[in-house]
């Protein structure tokens, strides 16, 4: 049952044009742009920025951007285990959603619509993601299986053996190249995130100004689309890009990087593939005396509080971690036999000055590596669940 | 070399002893992180003056301090004879716990950093026990106190850390003495040099030598008297105190993310290897192991300066290692170092 | 009990061809040159012995033979064609095998494993371990080693036995030049004559032996030629019968040696009681009875594995006695460490010098103060500064106390190690082995100190292979044999011989016990 | 002749020694037993087909890398760069398949002489350079890792699907890679006790000058060891390609260096050098195995794994390490080597060309 298929076809994918793509597409529809860059994918990122969700405002996990209903009635059942696979969690926004993830379940299981919720956490090995699936699998008892998978291309024949195996699958997060699963939950993505922050500081910087870019780690194809975006906007602007260096998100190398960027010249912008340490970035400009830059960081509560304490200008692009929430409704959907969309696209907006503050204050007993968009504010455990993690 | 008519020892001048010292701080295998070092000095220079000025070699310097200071324990560990690759591990754990408890209150700086303390030591001890009373090699000793720290901490905040550190907490790493032509004198370079001459006059003292002679041949010492369990399971808690010292500096430094601490245990040891110390045991000065951890910060402000592409930096990296380890092995083999040293009394005169 | 009488016989053939001839030889460590030009040449069927003092290049140039170092300058000929070995390998396969001084054995391995090792049998490329096995069995057999089986793991056997692998593993090579460095300096009488016999049986066949020994007895009673060394060069060549035991010493050392064990220091008397064991005994030891006096010598006799070194261990707390009593100074004392029996008076300087007696890359300074460093942390500079005037009374040899004891040679590393005992000023010194492969300067060093020793009310318990040495030094001689006392004989220098104390080491004749 | 038996030893150290390998797959057994038993208080089957497969699927790609770290250990040496070897692999793997099946042999060739090469670097680094094999192989790793950062942004290359089945289909309950597995294995074992060179790599672990001055070329086998080592990992990274259906670079994050060195010392291989083997080894990994797919079916939480993992890792090798103790190492031939076991690995050559000086001293 877990025989391998070809990865899908190009033309499988390539023809169904706008509706399976999801970041990190097929290397065969590569433009000259780079391995991680997609034209169409990011054409339509952009565009969808701009696209009123269809959905509550209120439950904006719910909300989907241009859907495209898939019948469920073939996965209708009454048997509700649920099975998860999960990457890792290895960062505070897979630790955040993982924690919405698992109220979310709660309140289900109370109302007697998810039974057993098993998880395995692959600690963000490729390899014992596939094991791990491939155990869901074999148990042959999941009624559904969602998985968030560790890398892209990697995952894909794994989730492909899930899908023939006739469970219901649903992924979000991170795409596989296939649509064999029910439906594909994520944010606009990573394009859309990227060019966020990129447009920002276009808007914000004189031309000729100059930019340091932050980056985690090279290969990660979410984070390099979020960098292929930026630079196709830099590529149009006239601010130059001073380098872009790689981190690990570790706050002291964050620091390191950009003190010694300072000490050779001039930064007036600071874009990042993620938030995690833009503080500790905004940090060095203190610390060596020089003025704020026009900064993107993330809407993590540590980088809002201290762009609000310091008032510089800045801009937080949003990777919406409420999605966590999303696959678990969707199961309990398909085993109803609702329609999902096939893929549900969250929407992803950033936050900006205008309406920092009112995050800020929602949040305001929240801890400093919390999410501002975690949307998880009606479940019942909260703000506890939260707090003290 | 021998010869049979005797010679006295000659008394020890106190210009031998200068010697001695010189000798042993730039002699052997660690001449070439001297070298390295200024050459790599001099590349930053010639690449950007600027970063000759005080302010910013004042900056440079709070940034490697905690290097630094986890090569000068590693170093402990490593003379001795053993690994220690706990420290990562233990400078991230260090940090998680610092803003876990404090929580952003100013009030609870002080115990918390005494309590980090005595975690340290606690880390430090268990891992010293475990490797010379159980007789489990430290490699695997401290791999599995890596696996253990790893999973305790992130098992307590559920994943990602916590909390906040207060300002007082992040003073020693980020703040200092503002002062004239330096800028700011950071309270990290006084805490370095601090370290830095406790850890020259420990090694100087019995301990010290005790120290070195049980990484050299731990049953000679044992046979001297040398309580090589105690000896070793102390240079276990220094370290694991000094990288809580470290994590203090980073955790002021950089505040908590995290990543923080991930994959120090290999850039300290790298540090201290490069610094001409013998993984084995008994050779090598602290001295140069702390150059060890400059040099190697030095070498990633050069990588920067010249705009090195990133994802080359690594490769730049394992080549000169590899290049400066060889090279001190060689010199190490080299008569002239044996021969150099000054106020020798010439052999074989009768 | 004397080996077997010259198994060579008197008529010594120096017609036979020559095999090697090594002329010129030159070599440096470190800038430092150990050879100067030494000439050595090795005839099919004779044995040749080569002595020198400690670092006098017997090793080096034996090394030089086999390939371990390379000479800087002169040539090697092996049947009048020059060779040149880059590689141990090399010199095994042009037929040069070698005991080497250092022990060469892996721990882990079985006899077989370690006798064949670099050249196992094999069929159909593959090692034939059965075959490996059956040779080794069969070579043992005809070496007479019945008691020693291929499959023993080398970890498993006595000292004595592990060396007698190492020579049956260089015999196995069916060369014809077997070299020898010193590879009696850990065995007992039996087993020297076990090798005498396999040396006459090599002989016979036409190999060329080059032997390398401190132990002058030995010289005589093997060699047909000797060459001997001083300082790197090459002093003499002369046939063995040609030359006195004076003589020999004489070109070895450049000076004669009057009296080899000195006479007692005037004013040596017996005092109290020092050291006192009663009933010591353990897994092996058993029933263990002894008494040192102030001033007094008292040596442990008996064979490779009688208990000797096990006593001075349990003694010095590296092991234990668990049953009887210890008293030094009338104080019970019980060390569990090395350093409790330091703080109460004891030193020991050990038998494996290089192993357990010296951190070899450390300085001579260091290693001087190690003791006083690791029991008297807080005296230890103070008194440190004495060791300085310790050294140079010894002799010791250098270039200045900041040089790493690796490199001095053999008797010059002893004289550190006593240094750094005598810096702790012992009430009692256990000396194990003190002048094991050391040369006879440093011997006669060594027994001087050990009168002055004495003179100064020091209880000294000395452990010796070396029959002399017992003989010549001891005021008493305690005679161990499987773990128990077997006899104690009283009397001092020259009062005993060595046949009794030979009877109650290996227990063949009545008791002899006078005390 | 008593005499002859004073010689021969006590034979104290030769009575009830159970081989350190059976030591292992004992403890294996109660590794199993223990998780078989709480997983059935959980009210599952650890042995069931699903749960054995999955235990076994497991093992494979750590038993590859793990093989080969235990022929370096072996020799007394050590290889840190097996991890970005696996990731090269698994990319040129992908790349040089491309989809194509019929490329699929040029792509494990070119696996296994990349990575043969890499190996080869590594251990003439050791040898001919006199680097510490800790710097020497972590230099090579950093060495990979600026190139695959540089030249690969992310996942690349496609591999066919006849190819993948050598990461999925499966022969009854076993996994077709874990019987490729379990072949190298048996070819490493025979390696070892077959092969001169096996032989000898025993010996330069021991003691690397006995082990010259006996004749063996030490230089070779230990680049011999070190080929084989990053070969072996070149096959992990082949097993990779196929269970990704692409090659990946950032495998090199997944820690298999420090695991498969700790699989290896789980397996009873001393880290001195110079004792255990590859049986154990195997032993280690199906251990390491067995308590993953426990914590799986126990739904323990991943941290808890690490710290559940590290503890056992430190507790084993005490375990074997107090075996030892009491055999007492002998006293004058072999100083301070084996038994002592606390210190660390040390480096293999002494600095000088003087082995009389390390006789006695490791
Ligand atoms: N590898 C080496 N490095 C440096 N010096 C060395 C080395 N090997 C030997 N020497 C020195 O060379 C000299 C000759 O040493 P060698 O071992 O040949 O003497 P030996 O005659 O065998 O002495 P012994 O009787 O003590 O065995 C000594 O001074 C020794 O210290
Ligand atoms: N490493 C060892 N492992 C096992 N048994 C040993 C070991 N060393 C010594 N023994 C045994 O302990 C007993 C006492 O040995 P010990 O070494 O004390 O004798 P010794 O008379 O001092 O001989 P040596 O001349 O070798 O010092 C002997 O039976 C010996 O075989
Ligand atoms: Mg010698
Ligand atoms: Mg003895």
């Amino acid at each position: 049952t877990d025989e391998p298929s070809d990865t899908a076809a190009p033309e499988e994918t390539a023809a169904a044009g706008e509706d399976p793509g999801a970041e990190g597409e097929e290397p065969e529809e590569e433009t000259a742009d780079g391995e991680f860059f997609v034209r169409a994918d990011y054409d339509r990122q952009l565009a969808q920025r701009d696209v009123e969700p269809e959905g509550d405002p209120a439950t904006p996990w719910l909300q989907a951007i241009e859907p495209e209903y898939v019948d469920t009635t073939e996965y209708a059942q009454d048997g509700n285990t649920l099975c998860f696979s999960n990457a890792s969690v290895s960062n505070p926004w897979r630790v955040t959603g993982w924690i919405t993830m698992q109220q979310q379940v709660e309140v289900l299981q109370q109302q007697g619509l998810i039974g057993e919720f098993r998880v395995s956490d692959a600690a963000d090995d490729d390899n014992k993601q596939i094991s791990d699936i491939q155990a869901f699998i074999d148990a042959g008892d999941c009624n559904a299986i969602i998985i968030s998978p560790s890398t892209t291309a990697t995952l894909t024949p794994a989730v492909e053996a899930a899908c023939a195996s006739g469970v219901p699958v649903i992924v979000f997060d991170r795409g596989v190249n296939t649509d064999c699963m029910v439906t594909f939950i994520h944010p606009i993505g990573g394009y859309a995130y990227g060019a966020d922050g990129a447009e920002f500081l276009v808007e914000n910087l004189e031309p000729g100004s100059t930019v340091l870019a932050l980056r985690i780690l090279p290969g990660v194809d979410v984070l390099e689309n979020r960098w292929a975006a930026a630079q196709e906007i830099f590529a149009d602007s006239e601010l130059e890009i001073l380098g872009d260096e790689f981190t690990g998100g570790d706050g002291a190398e964050i620091k390191n990087i950009v003190t010694q960027y300072l000490q050779r010249g001039e930064v007036d912008g600071i874009w990042m593939d993620a938030g995690d340490g833009a503080v500790a970035a905004v940090e060095a400009f203190e610390d060596t005396g020089n003025d704020y830059p026009v900064m993107v960081g993330e809407d993590e509560l540590s980088f809002l509080r201290k762009w609000q304490e310091t008032g510089m200008t800045a801009i937080a692009p949003v990777y919406s971690n409420f999605q966590w929430r999303t696959p678990i409704l969707a199961a309990t959907m398909i085993w109803a036999g609702e329609q999902v969309p096939s893929e549900w696209v969250l929407p992803q907006d950033p936050i900006t000055e205008e309406d920092r503050d009112e995050f800020l204050e929602r949040n305001a007993d929240m801890p400093s590596l919390h999410y501002a968009k975690f949307g998880g504010e009606d479940l019942p455990g909260y703000p506890a669940a939260w707090q003290d993690r | 070399m021998t010869v049979t008519a005797p010679r006295p020892t000659p008394q020890r001048s106190a210009g031998s002893r200068a010697g001695d010292l010189l000798a042993r701080v730039f002699g052997g295998g660690s001449a070439t992180v001297f070298a390295l070092l200024i050459v790599v000095f001099a590349a930053i220079f010639i690449v950007n003056p600027s970063f000759a000025e005080p302010p910013s070699l004042m900056a440079f310097l709070k940034q490697a301090a905690p290097l630094m200071i986890l090569a000068i324990g590693q170093y402990f560990v490593i003379v001795s004879g053993e690994f220690d690759l706990s420290v990562g591990s233990l400078v991230g754990a260090q940090v998680v716990i610092a803003a876990a408890l404090i929580d952003g209150e100013e009030g609870r700086t002080v115990p918390v950093i005494l309590l980090m303390l005595g975690f340290g030591i606690l880390v430090g001890l268990v891992n010293g026990l475990i490797t010379t009373l159980l007789k489990v090699q430290s490699f695997i000793t401290t791999l599995g106190m890596m696996l253990v720290l790893y999973g305790a901490i992130r098992l307590w905040t559920g994943g990602a850390p916590t909390g906040a550190l207060s300002e007082a907490f992040r003073q020693p790493g980020r703040g200092g003495i503002d002062m004239a032509v330096v800028r700011q004198l950071p309270w990290a370079l006084m805490i370095l040099v601090g370290i830095v001459i406790i850890a020259v006059a420990v090694m100087r003292s019995s301990y010290g030598r005790t120290l070195v002679a049980t990484g050299d041949n731990e049953r000679a010492a044992g046979f001297s008297g040398v309580r090589v369990w105690r000896v070793r399971t102390l240079a276990f808690v220094i370290s694991s105190v000094l990288a809580t010292l470290a994590a203090i500096l980073i955790g002021g430094y950089a505040g908590v993310t995290a990543q923080v601490g991930q994959g120090l245990e290999f850039t300290a040891i790298t540090a201290v290897v490069l610094g001409g110390v013998v993984l084995g045991g008994g050779r090598g000065s602290v001295v140069a192991a702390m150059a060890g951890a400059l040099t190697l910060e030095a070498l990633f402000v050069l990588f920067n300066q010249l705009e090195l592409p990133s994802t080359i930096r690594p490769a730049v990296q394992g080549v000169i290692i590899i290049a400066a380890v060889a090279y001190a092995a060689r010199e190490r083999a080299r008569p002239r170092h044996h021969q150099e040293v000054p106020s020798q009394p010439q052999p074989n005169e009768a | 009990m004397t080996a077997d009488p010259n198994p060579s016989g008197p008529g010594r053939t120096s017609t036979a061809t020559t095999l090697l001839r090594m002329s010129g030889i030159e070599k440096s460590f470190l800038g430092v040159q150990v050879l100067h030009g030494v000439d050595l040449d090795l005839r099919a069927g004779e044995v040749h012995a080569l002595i020198g003092e400690n670092g006098a290049g017997k090793s080096t140039l034996m090394k030089i033979l086999a390939g371990v170092y390379q000479a800087d300058g002169g040539t090697v000929e092996l049947d009048g064609r020059a060779v040149r070995f880059e590689h141990p390998l090399q010199a095994q396969q042009a037929g040069v095998s070698t005991v080497f001084q250092e022990f060469n054995l892996l721990p882990e391995r079985t006899v077989a494993e370690n006798v064949f090792l670099g050249r196992e049998p094999r069929r159909n490329r593959l090692v034939d371990a059965g075959r490996m096995n059956a040779d080794t069995a069969a070579l043992l057999d005809d070496l007479g080693l019945t008691w020693l089986r291929p499959e023993t793991r080398v970890r498993s056997l006595s000292v004595a036995g592990q060396q007698i692998v190492e020579i049956v593993k260089a015999l196995s090579y069916d060369a014809r030049i077997i070299s020898m460095d010193e590879p009696t300096a850990a065995l007992a009488d039996e087993e020297v004559e076990l090798l005498y016999r396999l040396i006459a049986k090599l002989k016979e066949r036409g190999v060329a032996i080059l032997y390398v020994s401190h132990r002058l007895k030995e010289i005589f009673d093997l060699s047909d030629r000797v060459t001997i060394l001083k300082d790197g060069a090459l002093v003499d060549t002369v046939a063995t019968a040609d030359i006195t035991s004076d003589e020999l010493v004489r070109k070895m050392v450049g000076r004669p040696i009057s009296s080899f064990f000195p006479d007692k220091l005037p004013g040596t008397e017996l005092g109290d009681v020092r050291l006192e064991i009663q009933g010591g005994g353990n897994e092996q030891l058993d029933g263990i009875d002894l008494r040192v006096r102030g001033g007094e010598i008292v040596a442990l006799a008996g064979l490779q594995g009688s208990g000797r070194t096990e006593i001075a261990h349990a003694l010095f707390g590296v092991d234990r006695f668990t049953r009887g009593t210890v008293r030094l100074d009338g104080r019970p004392l019980t060390a569990r460490t090395p350093r409790q029996a330091v703080r109460a008076g004891l030193a020991l300087v050990t038998e494996d010098r290089k192993g357990e007696g010296l951190v070899l890359n450390q300085s001579i300074a260091a290693n001087a103060r190690l003791v006083l460093d690791a029991v008297l942390p807080r005296r230890a500079g103070q008194r440190a500064r004495k060791i300085p005037g310790i050294l140079s009374s010894l002799e010791l040899v250098s270039r200045g106390s900041s040089q790493e004891v690796r490199f001095l040679s053999g008797g010059n590393q002893q004289k550190v190690v006593l240094a750094k005992w005598l810096a702790t000023e012992p009430k009692v010194i256990v000396l194990d082995e003190p002048t094991r492969g050391i040369d006879v300067g440093a011997k006669e060093r060594v027994y001087t100190l050990m009168r002055e020793l004495s003179a100064q009310g020091v209880a000294i318990l000395m452990i010796s292979s070396e029959l002399p040495e017992v003989l010549g030094m001891a005021d008493r001689i305690v005679v161990l044999r499987d773990g128990r006392i077997a006899g104690e004989l009283t009397g001092g220098p020259g009062a005993i011989d060595e046949e009794t104390v030979m009877a109650l080491a290996t227990g063949h004749e009545a008791e002899g016990t006078q005390s | 002749m008593s005499r002859a038996v004073a010689v021969a030893g006590t034979g104290r150290a030769t009575r009830r020694r159970l081989g350190a390998t059976e030591l292992v797959w004992l403890a294996l057994v109660a590794v199993a037993v223990i998780g078989a038993v709480l997983v059935a208080v959980d009210g599952q089957n650890l042995f069931s087909i699903a749960n054995t497969r999955d235990m076994l699927s497991r093992s494979s790609l750590l038993g590859f890398v793990a093989i080969g770290q235990t022929l370096v250990i072996l020799c007394r040496s050590l290889d840190l760069s097996v991890g970005y070897v696996m990731a090269l692999s698994s990319l040129i793997a992908a790349t040089t398949m491309n989809g194509d099946p019929a490329r699929v042999p040029l792509a494990i060739g070119a696996v296994l002489l990349v990575a043969g090469a890499i190996g080869l670097c590594n251990g003439l680094i050791v040898t001919v350079l006199k680097v510490n094999p800790f710097i020497a192989t972590l230099g090579v790793g950093l060495i990979i890792k600026g190139y695959l950062d540089t030249e690969y942004q992310g996942p690349a290359g496609d591999v066919p699907s006849s190819f993948q089945q050598f990461g999925f289909s499966r022969i009854g309950p076993v996994p077709v890679s874990t019987l490729v597995m379990l072949a190298v294995a048996v070819a490493g074992i025979l390696f070892l006790r077959k092969t001169r060179t096996g032989y000898h790599m025993f010996a330069v672990g021991g003691s690397e000058d006995v082990a010259r001055l006996s004749g063996v070329r030490t230089g070779r086998v230990l680049v011999t060891a070190h080929v084989l080592c990053s070969i072996a990992a070149g096959i992990a990274g082949l097993l990779i390609a196929a269970r990704f259906g692409t090659g990946s670079a950032l495998v090199y994050n997944s820690g298999y260096d420090l695991e498969s060195i700790a699989a290896v010392v789980l397996g009873g291989t001393l880290l001195m050098g110079g004792r255990g083997g590859i049986g154990g080894t195997i032993a280690g990994v199906l251990i390491l195995a067995v308590l993953d797919t426990v914590f799986n079916i126990l739904a323990v939480d991943p941290f808890f794994k690490d710290v559940l993992r590290g503890t056992i890792i430190v507790a084993a090798v005490a375990i074997y390490a107090r075996r030892q103790i009491d055999r007492k190492a002998s006293r004058v031939r072999f100083g301070g080597d084996g038994g002592s076991g606390g210190s660390a690995p040390p480096e293999p050559r002494p600095d000088q060309p003087a082995p009389e000086l390390a006789g006695g001293t490791r």
